[in-house]
């Protein structure tokens, strides 16, 4: 006889289904990076996911795991994505190579792996590089850059020198810069309208993208893999902040447009913030989840060192999920109004 | 005085068994903070051990005298008194370093380990016990200072002994990895502090382990202590 | 019409319910052998009262209902009893229970019969009645039927739900049971209604299931009563008693409350009202039930089954596929696997479905939970399945009480949608099991301790008592050593003294040494009737004994004396009685 | 000089604060340890003595004194040492003895000859009977603590192992065909 | 005002005593094995480390700075903290057993916390006031309330994780607590505007 | 457990707690302030050493001969030096004449808040040195306005500030290059040279303008 627990009728439905959907979903986007801002992004992508895989393969092996069964759920590949996302896109290959292998090991496999890791893999990465290599991770391709994809190449490997020019602020971080002149005599309005570098909102280029990931995003939801509270909390908040405060002074803040579209704030808040493994669980938690990386990263964007704080964000509200969990359980069926 | 059998067990206590870094997790803010190269941790540890030693001896000699309901402050007391002293001497001959070291050298009076050894040990044990546990403990904590540090200057700046100027202005820190090294700052920063810290906790878990199998192997051991389910 | 409301979660599996209620009800024919566990419904075990070799008829009873929540289980057939003896249940364990195994003679020949008089007969004589008729829920549970209808105290009852849901895939005996015998089932509910007086009488239906809808409205009218039909919106488990209480009123029953009595509600089931009904009407105790046959088979249909017929022989009228690899008892979402196919049909078996691959895929591993949530939409008790789960795998059983893990009704919702494939329903079992377990183990240490303490106490006391009485002893020989060493100086060296019954009084400077010997004789003697006292006095933990231990010893000790061992003349239980 | 000011003025924060303590560890002396139920509601209540001590509540006295290991109670098993740990924050450590299957006592109805010196040994008062009659162990009683065995003059006592019944049937931990080592018992 | 908050905020966030300036490190690991004890640390240090720094701006104020004593800043101060500590504890022992239940087991640890002593030198190397002193002592003390209940949050669910076998417990631990503070960097450079 | 027998009444036993601890804080006070009394003296040494050996990084010790520690004056908050609270100023004389003065300033906008600097400027008012003594900028990034971590060890970023003049350099050079200016500085990390170059140009129009009041004998009251 055979034996097997009830139920015996299953859903369709998979690990690496829903990985396979992120991934997807995030395809409009990086089209459009490719497009607008350069190939170079899919040798990143390829580094990035050579890595996960070459880590995620080691560690299993290590922990005496099946390779074949966790290889193929896909999550390392999603985390190797975001990661060639997040990093600028002539980043040297060892970088996104050294970060990649950080988040698999230690953020994930020292945890248990696959949906045990409280910290989000690919944000860890980006911290632990940002901090450590603040000078690589902050110099993004200059507006306008024409290279051809074989220099670029060459410039992630180290075959051609990196050379000044080839860099330039992201809009992000021009006008934190802007705001650190501290002469007081400039105006974010007149910033924002020099379209050579913010294009039509939000930095040349940049915000195509960034509409590339809110199409991605929007299926996502439409597919079920994630829930509305998180981006809409995340989304709402950001919005709410930059709005009050650009209404405070429009000379000294950005309106909600240009941080909505600049950055990483929708592919945060559509495939970052979303991680289900380190977010929060209940309803409540992920509107709380979602409100708070929207805040935080508002916060340290504009008034903190960093260029982006979407990361940061997302790793601090990580840390803060399993409290907020706790705190935000729902009342269970026949205990409402009671407890 | 003292026998040889319990001699070696101090000494394997203060350097492996119970040590203050990878076990007990006492100390943990000096361990943490002043380790961004060797040099400061061995030298912080080495005024650490001074005052461990003394304190030691006081308590263990005067404890008969210590009435039961202030023996926490008369030992904190002591403590602080010896801290002070270290302190000044510090501050006297070597004081680039004392700058360094900041907060962290008053702070030997609040790390637990001092205490803890002060409380657990020498109230309980004879002076010339007490020193050797003060001094073994110390050495203990000297060599996961060192180590870490080591380690966090190596992966943070590919040198190793940065600082020995300040202790031996002739001699210079070592540069062990190329020049054209980045630098993965995280080792200096807090976070690759206590990263590093974790590994070299599992290490030793890992050291244990296989030590207990290797003694299984033989036959004559009783069952291996748990790895790591401390904590 | 009627305002209906929702209940959270939930899901909507392939229903497969058309392949088995195409066709009538069929009657299947007698088994070649009927094993019937005594124990078939929730509390006590029947006691046997047939034994091997006896002549039973149909409807006769063979095991006596124990104590108040019990059902007595009957003959199905008429036939020779061939044993009494352990066989394997249908139940997940696979272990052995209690089973009378009856060989028909094929006559099936009924016992007398005795209908009730409902007009003249009182609500606690219906109840005696239905539970001497084996009448149990056969939605599931198996919950004596008499003890649901008993009228809780404080509470007065608003509404009295029949559950015709029927809301597992492939099961559609109750279907059947609706469209075929709406009368008996209405004129049952109408017991139901008369013994509980409720305010409203509603019976939920799944819209899936329109013929049933229509075969019950038309009975309802056709007798002239005022239950309300009510077709609910198809969406598993919409058939869980909870579930439907909420649909169909609102009222949200929480896990911890142990019946919906309490909040004004009972849930019977279609079929409970039905054996009820020809319980009361015809005196048929429960021997029989609709069971669905269907899954890996050529022939899906609903037969009339008595209980006790081994499964297999029972499948083969579906004729299974040769590639059927077991029998699934229940529905696909609730129900097991059977440990053997022998093993019989009871009261609480709906549904056998023929497992095979084909059907049901072997599943793919378990991957770690993801925490994707989908679990907790679904789950109709608004549970967090993966928090329970999370600590139930590190085998953290506080913490999963802690959410709630027994509200969870193991509906199986979750498991379903989970895209990690987890057994998430298997470990809230386990969880439950072991904390069950535990709970058992703390109330015995802590009688242990009680009673640890108590006879601590007890020796306290004995050792002082007899201090006590040492010291009087001691006093009143001083006193009378004393007088004697008076006498003695004006009678040297007198005969002992015969009365000494102490253990260490002093000896009197002046006792002579020729003295010594006749005194040990006499403290010898003494201590020998203080032993004796004391072992009369002995057996005092026998005090506290419940009356079915009692009886217990008094049967070991009836057994002794028949093999002439004891010799004593009187039983433990008598001498306690004595005391 | 320097060194009378730094004196005086340290004495007089000693004195102040010395009276304080001194003053307060009378007036606010607390007896009672509420730590001892604490453990002693973990221990199995077996009474076994397989601790060295003379029952349950000795051993956690002792426990909460800070003399012993929290590992030596056999019936408590390896969950009551984690839970002790957990409790008092003490490091989780191996069994010192081997964990045994749990047991009752049986006695031969056919051997015994009802000598009441097992009844005197059972701490739990499991066995039931009169001088000179069969004597019975409730099974539901009994702890399984062994004490009966040494004391019978014929031996008629043994243990047995409680079998699986549908009474104390569990379910099994799920089969996992992922996991190489099971999470807690690795450890 | 807004002074005031900055310092409050910096000290609970950006200065964070246990993720940043490294202080406390010890109670930090060992009581935050579950939510329970965090709370209860949490509260009894806020309620010591508010006090110790209020006491010892005084004794420094007026004590010892009048007479040159500043060499016997340590020493005063932590034997003061060590005394209210203690008495601290016998008043809640006496007065109220469910304090006692919460506060109690945790107070003896905190003449031992480094943020304890550490905080009130600080203060004194920042040029602090009385009121700033105040609000820097509650602030670091908030904020190692904070970081310990978070990591107890985290810690207990890593618990039931199938972390690899030597990294379970302290090492995993330690790790966690470090991505915490790869976290808290997060905050760096907010404080610029005080 | 308890060594306080029960006899002891509640001030007897405040008494006589406070008398040992009265005994142990004498003992150890007095141990502390004997060493203290004879630590002072090279503590005072060391001190002042650390100061000469900081004041000769900006000026070479070559360049004058009078003691600046020990003339050192107070200067009150000045706004033009970015700072809020009083600094010490140290004039340097060679052969009674002024050569020079070595005074402390503060750049507000760094990356991470403000730098803090040891500014010298010859009396002819070309800048004899710069040096930063407290600065919160990037490790790795910002950090290599401290020569101590400036990769280039032959020639640190800082030095690149010695023997400009308000006399002789333009305004406009006093800037970093990618503003137009002669200070080179790192790619990606322009913020903090940026904050110095403003910083160090402003503290010479500083001198320039307070260059007589600063060197006469009755302090630097500008
Ligand atoms: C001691 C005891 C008393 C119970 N009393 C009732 C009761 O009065 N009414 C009732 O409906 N269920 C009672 N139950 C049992 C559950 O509520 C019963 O399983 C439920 O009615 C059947 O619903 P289910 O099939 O959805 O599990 C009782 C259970 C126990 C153990
Ligand atoms: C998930 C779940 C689904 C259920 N589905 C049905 C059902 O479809 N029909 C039914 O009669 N009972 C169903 N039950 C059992 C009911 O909860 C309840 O026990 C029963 O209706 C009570 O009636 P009874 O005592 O007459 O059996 C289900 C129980 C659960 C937990
Ligand atoms: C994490 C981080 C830290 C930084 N720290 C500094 C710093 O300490 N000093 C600095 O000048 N620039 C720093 N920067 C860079 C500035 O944000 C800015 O990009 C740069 O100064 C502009 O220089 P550029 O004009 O050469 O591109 C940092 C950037 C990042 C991302
Ligand atoms: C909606 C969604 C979002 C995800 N976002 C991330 C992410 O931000 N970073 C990441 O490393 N993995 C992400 N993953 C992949 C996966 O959950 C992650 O690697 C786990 O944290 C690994 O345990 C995401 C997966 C899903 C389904
Ligand atoms: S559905 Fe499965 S994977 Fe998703 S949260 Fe629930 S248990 Fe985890
Ligand atoms: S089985 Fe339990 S946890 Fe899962 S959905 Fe059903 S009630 Fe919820
Ligand atoms: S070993 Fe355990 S059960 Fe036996 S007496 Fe000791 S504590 Fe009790
Ligand atoms: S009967 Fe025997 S084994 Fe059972 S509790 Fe009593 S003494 Fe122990
Ligand atoms: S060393 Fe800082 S708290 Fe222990």
């Amino acid at each position: 006889m055979i034996f097997a627990p009830s139920p015996f009728l299953l859903k369709d439905v998979s690990v690496s289904q829903v990985m396979t959907q992120v991934c997807v979903a995030l395809i409009p986007g990086i089209a459009a990076y490719a497009w607008l801002v350069g190939p170079a992004i899919l040798v990143q992508l390829v580094i990035a996911t050579f890595a996960a895989l070459f880590a995620e393969a080691a560690m299993l092996k290590l922990r005496g795991k099946p390779l074949a069964l966790f290889l193929s759920d896909g999550s390392a590949i999603v985390t190797a994505w975001l990661i060639a996302l997040t990093f600028p896109p002539l980043a040297p290959w060892w970088m996104v190579f050294t970060g990649t292998i950080f988040a698999i090991v230690f953020a994930k496999h020292l945890y248990g792996g696959l949906g045990q890791n409280p910290f989000n893999p690919a944000m860890v990465a980006f911290a632990v590089c940002i901090v450590s290599f603040p000078a690589l991770m902050s110099q993004w391709p200059a507006v306008g850059l024409e290279l051809r994809l074989v220099d670029q190449i060459d410039i992630i490997f180290g075959l051609a020198p990196r050379v000044d020019a080839l860099t330039s602020a992201t809009p992000l971080d021009a006008m934190k810069t802007a705001l650190r002149m501290g002469d007081g005599n400039f105006d974010i309005a007149q910033l924002l309208a020099n379209q050579d570098i913010y294009g039509n909102f939000a930095g040349r280029g940049w915000e195509w993208v960034a509409a590339g990931y809110l199409i991605g995003g929007l299926w996502l939801w439409h597919r079920r893999v994630i829930s509305w509270q998180v981006p809409v909390a995340f989304i709402g908040s950001l919005t709410l902040i930059s709005g009050a405060l650009w209404l405070y002074n429009p000379a000294a803040f950005a309106n909600p447009i240009f941080h909505l579209f600049s950055g990483g704030t929708l592919l945060g808040a559509f495939f970052i913030a979303t991680d289900p493994v380190s977010g929060c669980t209940t309803p409540r938690g992920k509107l709380i989840f979602g409100a708070g990386a929207g805040l935080l990263a508002y916060i340290i964007r504009v008034f903190g060192g960093f260029p982006d704080g979407v990361a940061f964000a997302v790793l601090l509200m990580n840390l803060s999920a399993p409290v907020i969990d706790l705190l935000t359980q729902p009342a269970i069926f026949g205990m409402k109004g009671k407890k | 005085m003292i026998t040889r059998h319990e001699l070696t067990n101090i000494a394997r206590n203060g350097l492996w068994k119970q040590n203050s870094s990878l076990v007990q997790l006492l100390g943990l803010c000096p361990l943490l903070a002043v380790t961004t190269n060797a040099v400061n941790g061995i030298m912080l540890s080495l005024a650490t051990i001074i005052v461990m030693a003394v304190a030691n001896i006081a308590v263990a000699s005067l404890r008969n005298l210590i009435p039961h309901e202030i023996r926490i402050p008369v030992f904190i007391l002591i403590v602080a008194a010896l801290v002070t002293v270290v302190d000044l001497m510090f501050n006297a001959n070597l004081h680039e370093l004392y700058v360094v070291l900041g907060i962290f050298i008053p702070l030997i009076v609040t790390n637990c380990i001092v205490l803890a050894r002060v409380e657990a040990f020498a109230a309980k044990n004879p002076p010339l016990h007490s020193t050797l546990d003060g001094i073994f403990m110390g050495l203990g904590m000297l060599w996961t200072l060192a180590l870490l540090g080591g380690m966090r200057e190596l992966l943070g700046a590919g040198t190793l002994f940065g600082g020995i100027d300040m202790v031996f202005p002739s001699l210079q820190p070592i540069q062990l990895l190329p020049e054209s090294y980045p630098g993965f700052l995280l080792g200096l920063l807090p976070p690759g502090a206590f990263i590093l810290l974790g590994c070299m906790i599992a290490w030793k878990n890992w050291m244990d382990a296989r030590a207990a199998a290797r003694a299984r192997d033989k036959g004559n051991a009783p069952a291996a202590p748990a790895p790591a389910t401390a904590a | 019409m009627l305002n209906l409301f929702k209940f959270w979660g939930g899901i909507k599996p392939p229903s497969h319910k058309t392949e088995s209620n195409q066709h009538p009800i069929g009657v299947a024919p007698l088994p070649s052998h009927l094993i019937v566990p005594l124990h078939q419904s929730i509390g006590g075990t029947p006691k046997p009262v047939v034994q091997a070799g006896d002549k039973v008829l149909k409807g006769q009873l063979i095991g006596e209902a124990d104590g108040w929540i019990s059902a007595a289980v009957h003959a199905p057939t008429s036939g020779t009893v061939r044993e009494v003896a352990m066989h394997v249940r249908p139940h997940p364990s696979g272990l052995d229970s209690l089973c009378v195994v009856i060989d028909p003679d094929g006559r099936d020949e009924w016992i007398a019969r005795t209908p009730l008089d409902l007009a003249t007969t009182a609500p606690a004589d219906v109840f005696a009645h239905l539970q001497r008729s084996g009448v149990v829920g056969l939605g599931g549970a198996g919950f004596p039927a008499h003890g649901k209808l008993t009228p809780a105290p404080n509470v007065p009852m608003d509404e009295l739900i029949i559950n015709g849901a029927e809301c597992e895939p492939y099961i559609t005996c109750d279907d059947l049971l609706m469209r075929e015998r709406a009368d008996e089932i209405i004129r049952g509910i109408a017991l139901f209604r008369d013994l509980l007086q409720p305010k409203k009488v509603l019976i939920g239906i799944e819209d899936n299931k329109p013929e049933a809808v229509a075969a019950m409205t038309a009975a309802v009218a056709a007798r002239g009563e005022n239950f309300a039909v009510v077709a609910v919106p198809t969406r598993y488990p919409a058939g869980g008693a909870k579930q439907l209480i909420r649909v169909l009123t609102g009222k949200e029953v929480p896990g911890s409350m142990r019946s919906t009595a309490e909040m004004g509600v009972q849930v019977f089931n279609v079929a409970t009202a039905y054996t009820a009904w020809r319980a009361v009407a015809h005196g048929e105790p429960v021997i029989s039930r609709v069971v669905t046959l269907t899954g890996n088979v050529a022939e899906p249909r609903n037969y009339e089954v008595l209980i006790g017929t081994p499964m297999d022989e029972l499948l083969k009228l579906a004729r299974p596929h040769p590639d059927t690899n077991g029998i699934l008892m229940g529905g696909p979402m609730m129900g097991f696997l059977v440990p053997n196919r022998q093993v019989p049909v009871v009261k609480t078996t709906n549904c056998l479905i023929a497992h095979s691959e084909r059907l049901f895929p072997p599943k793919a591993p378990e991957m770690p939970c993801i925490r994707c949530g989908a679990c907790a939409t679904v789950c109709p008790h608004e549970l967090q399945p993966f928090e329970m789960y999370w600590y139930a795998r590190a085998k953290n059983f506080g913490k999963t009480q802690e959410y709630d893990i027994f509200d969870c009704i193991e509906c199986g919702c979750c498991s379903y949608v989970c895209p990690s494939r987890i057994p998430l329903v298997q470990y809230f079992r386990f969880a439950k099991s072991e904390i069950w377990a535990r709970e058992r183990e703390k109330k015995a240490a802590e009688e242990a301790k009680a009673r640890f303490e108590f006879k601590q106490f007890r020796d306290e006391r004995e050792k002082a008592e007899k201090a006590e009485k040492l010291a009087k002893a001691a006093a009143a020989q001083a006193a009378k050593k004393a007088a004697e060493a008076a006498a003695a100086a004006a009678a040297p060296a007198g005969d002992a003294p015969a009365t000494v019954a102490a253990t260490d009084a002093p000896a009197p400077a002046s006792a002579a040494d020729a003295d010594k010997a006749a005194k040990m004789a006499t403290i010898q003697a003494a201590m020998e009737r203080a032993k004796a006292q004391r072992e009369a006095a002995q057996p005092k933990n026998i005090e506290a004994l419940k009356p079915d231990q009692q009886r217990e010893l008094a049967e070991i000790e009836a057994r002794r004396q028949a093999a002439g061992i004891a010799d004593a003349p009187a039983s433990a239980t008598q001498e306690t009685k004595a005391e | 000089m320097d060194i009378l000011t730094a004196i005086a003025i340290m004495a007089l924060g000693a004195v102040v604060l010395g009276a304080a303590l001194g003053f307060a560890a009378i007036k606010f002396k607390v007896e009672g340890d509420p730590l001892v139920e604490k453990i002693e509601a973990i221990l199995p209540q077996t009474q076994c003595g397989q601790c060295g001590f003379p029952g349950c509540k000795p051993y956690a006295e002792a426990i909460a004194k800070g003399d012993v290991d929290i590992n030596l109670c056999p019936p408590g098993g390896m969950e009551g040492v984690q839970r002790l740990a957990d409790l008092l924050g003490r490091e989780v450590k191996p069994l010192e003895a081997e964990e045994k299957p749990k047991q009752v006592a049986i006695i031969d109805e056919n051997t015994c000859i009802g000598c009441t010196l097992c009844i005197q040994a059972c701490p739990v008062d499991a066995i039931v009977g009169a001088a000179k009659q069969m004597h019975t162990i409730i099974a539901g009683q009994c702890t399984g603590c062994e004490l009966c065995l040494p004391p019978c003059p014929v031996e008629c006592i043994r243990m047995e192992t409680i079998g699986e019944t549908l009474d104390n049937w569990k379910w099994k931990y799920p089969v996992v065909g992922i996991k190489a080592v099971p999470l807690k018992d690795a450890a | 005002m807004s002074h005031y908050l900055f310092i409050l905020v910096g000290a609970v966030l950006v200065n964070n005593v246990v993720l940043v300036k490294m202080l406390g490190l010890c109670p930090f690991m060992g009581v935050s094995k579950k939510l329970e004890t965090a709370y209860g640390m949490g509260a009894a240090t806020t309620f010591v480390l508010t006090l110790a720094t209020g006491a010892s701006y005084i004794i420094d104020q007026y004590l010892l700075l009048p007479f040159g004593l500043e060499y016997l800043r340590a020493l005063s101060f932590i034997v003061t903290i060590a005394a209210i500590v203690q008495l601290t504890e016998m008043v809640i022992a006496k007065t109220s057993p469910t304090l006692q239940q919460t506060l109690g087991i945790y107070l003896p640890l905190i003449t031992t916390n480094c943020a304890v002593l550490g905080v009130p030198l600080l203060n004194i190397a920042g040029g602090h006031n009385f009121v700033e002193s105040l609000l820097f002592g509650a602030g670091s003390a908030v904020g190692f309330s904070l970081v310990l209940i978070l990591f107890a949050g985290i810690r207990e669910r890593v618990e039931c994780a199938d972390v690899p076998v030597y990294f379970r417990g302290s090492a995993i631990a330690m790790v966690t607590a470090g991505l915490m503070a790869l976290a808290f960097m997060g905050f760096a450079g907010l404080d610029k505007y005080q | 457990m308890s060594s306080a027998p029960k006899e002891f009444a509640a001030p007897a036993m405040a008494a006589r707690t406070a008398a040992t601890l009265f005994v142990f804080v004498v003992i150890f006070t007095g141990l502390l302030s004997t060493v203290y009394k004879w630590t002072r003296p090279v503590i005072e040494a060391t001190a002042r050493e650390e100061r000469l050996r900081l004041l000769n990084e900006v000026l070479p010790a070559a360049e004058y001969d009078n003691d600046p520690v020990a003339e050192a004056r107070t200067l009150p908050p000045t706004a033009e030096l970015g700072l809020k609270e009083p600094s010490t100023f140290y004039p340097a004389r060679r052969a009674g004449q002024p050569a020079a003065v070595i005074f402390e300033a503060s750049a507000p906008d760094g990356y991470a808040g403000r730098i803090r600097l040891l500014i010298a400027i010859r009396a002819d008012g070309t800048v004899a040195g710069v040096r930063v003594t407290q600065h919160k900028e990037t490790p790795g990034l910002g950090d290599y306005i401290e020569p101590k971590k400036d990769r280039n060890k032959t020639r640190p970023w800082i030095t690149q500030f010695n023997g400009l003049a308000l006399a002789t350099t333009e305004d406009k050079a006093w800037r970093v290059i990618k503003d137009g200016g002669r200070i080179d500085y790192y790619a990606g990390a322009t913020i903090s040279p940026r904050a110095i170059a403003r910083a160090v140009h402003k503290a010479a129009r500083w001198y320039d303008a307070h260059r007589q009041q600063l060197f006469s004998p009755d302090g630097g009251k500008p």
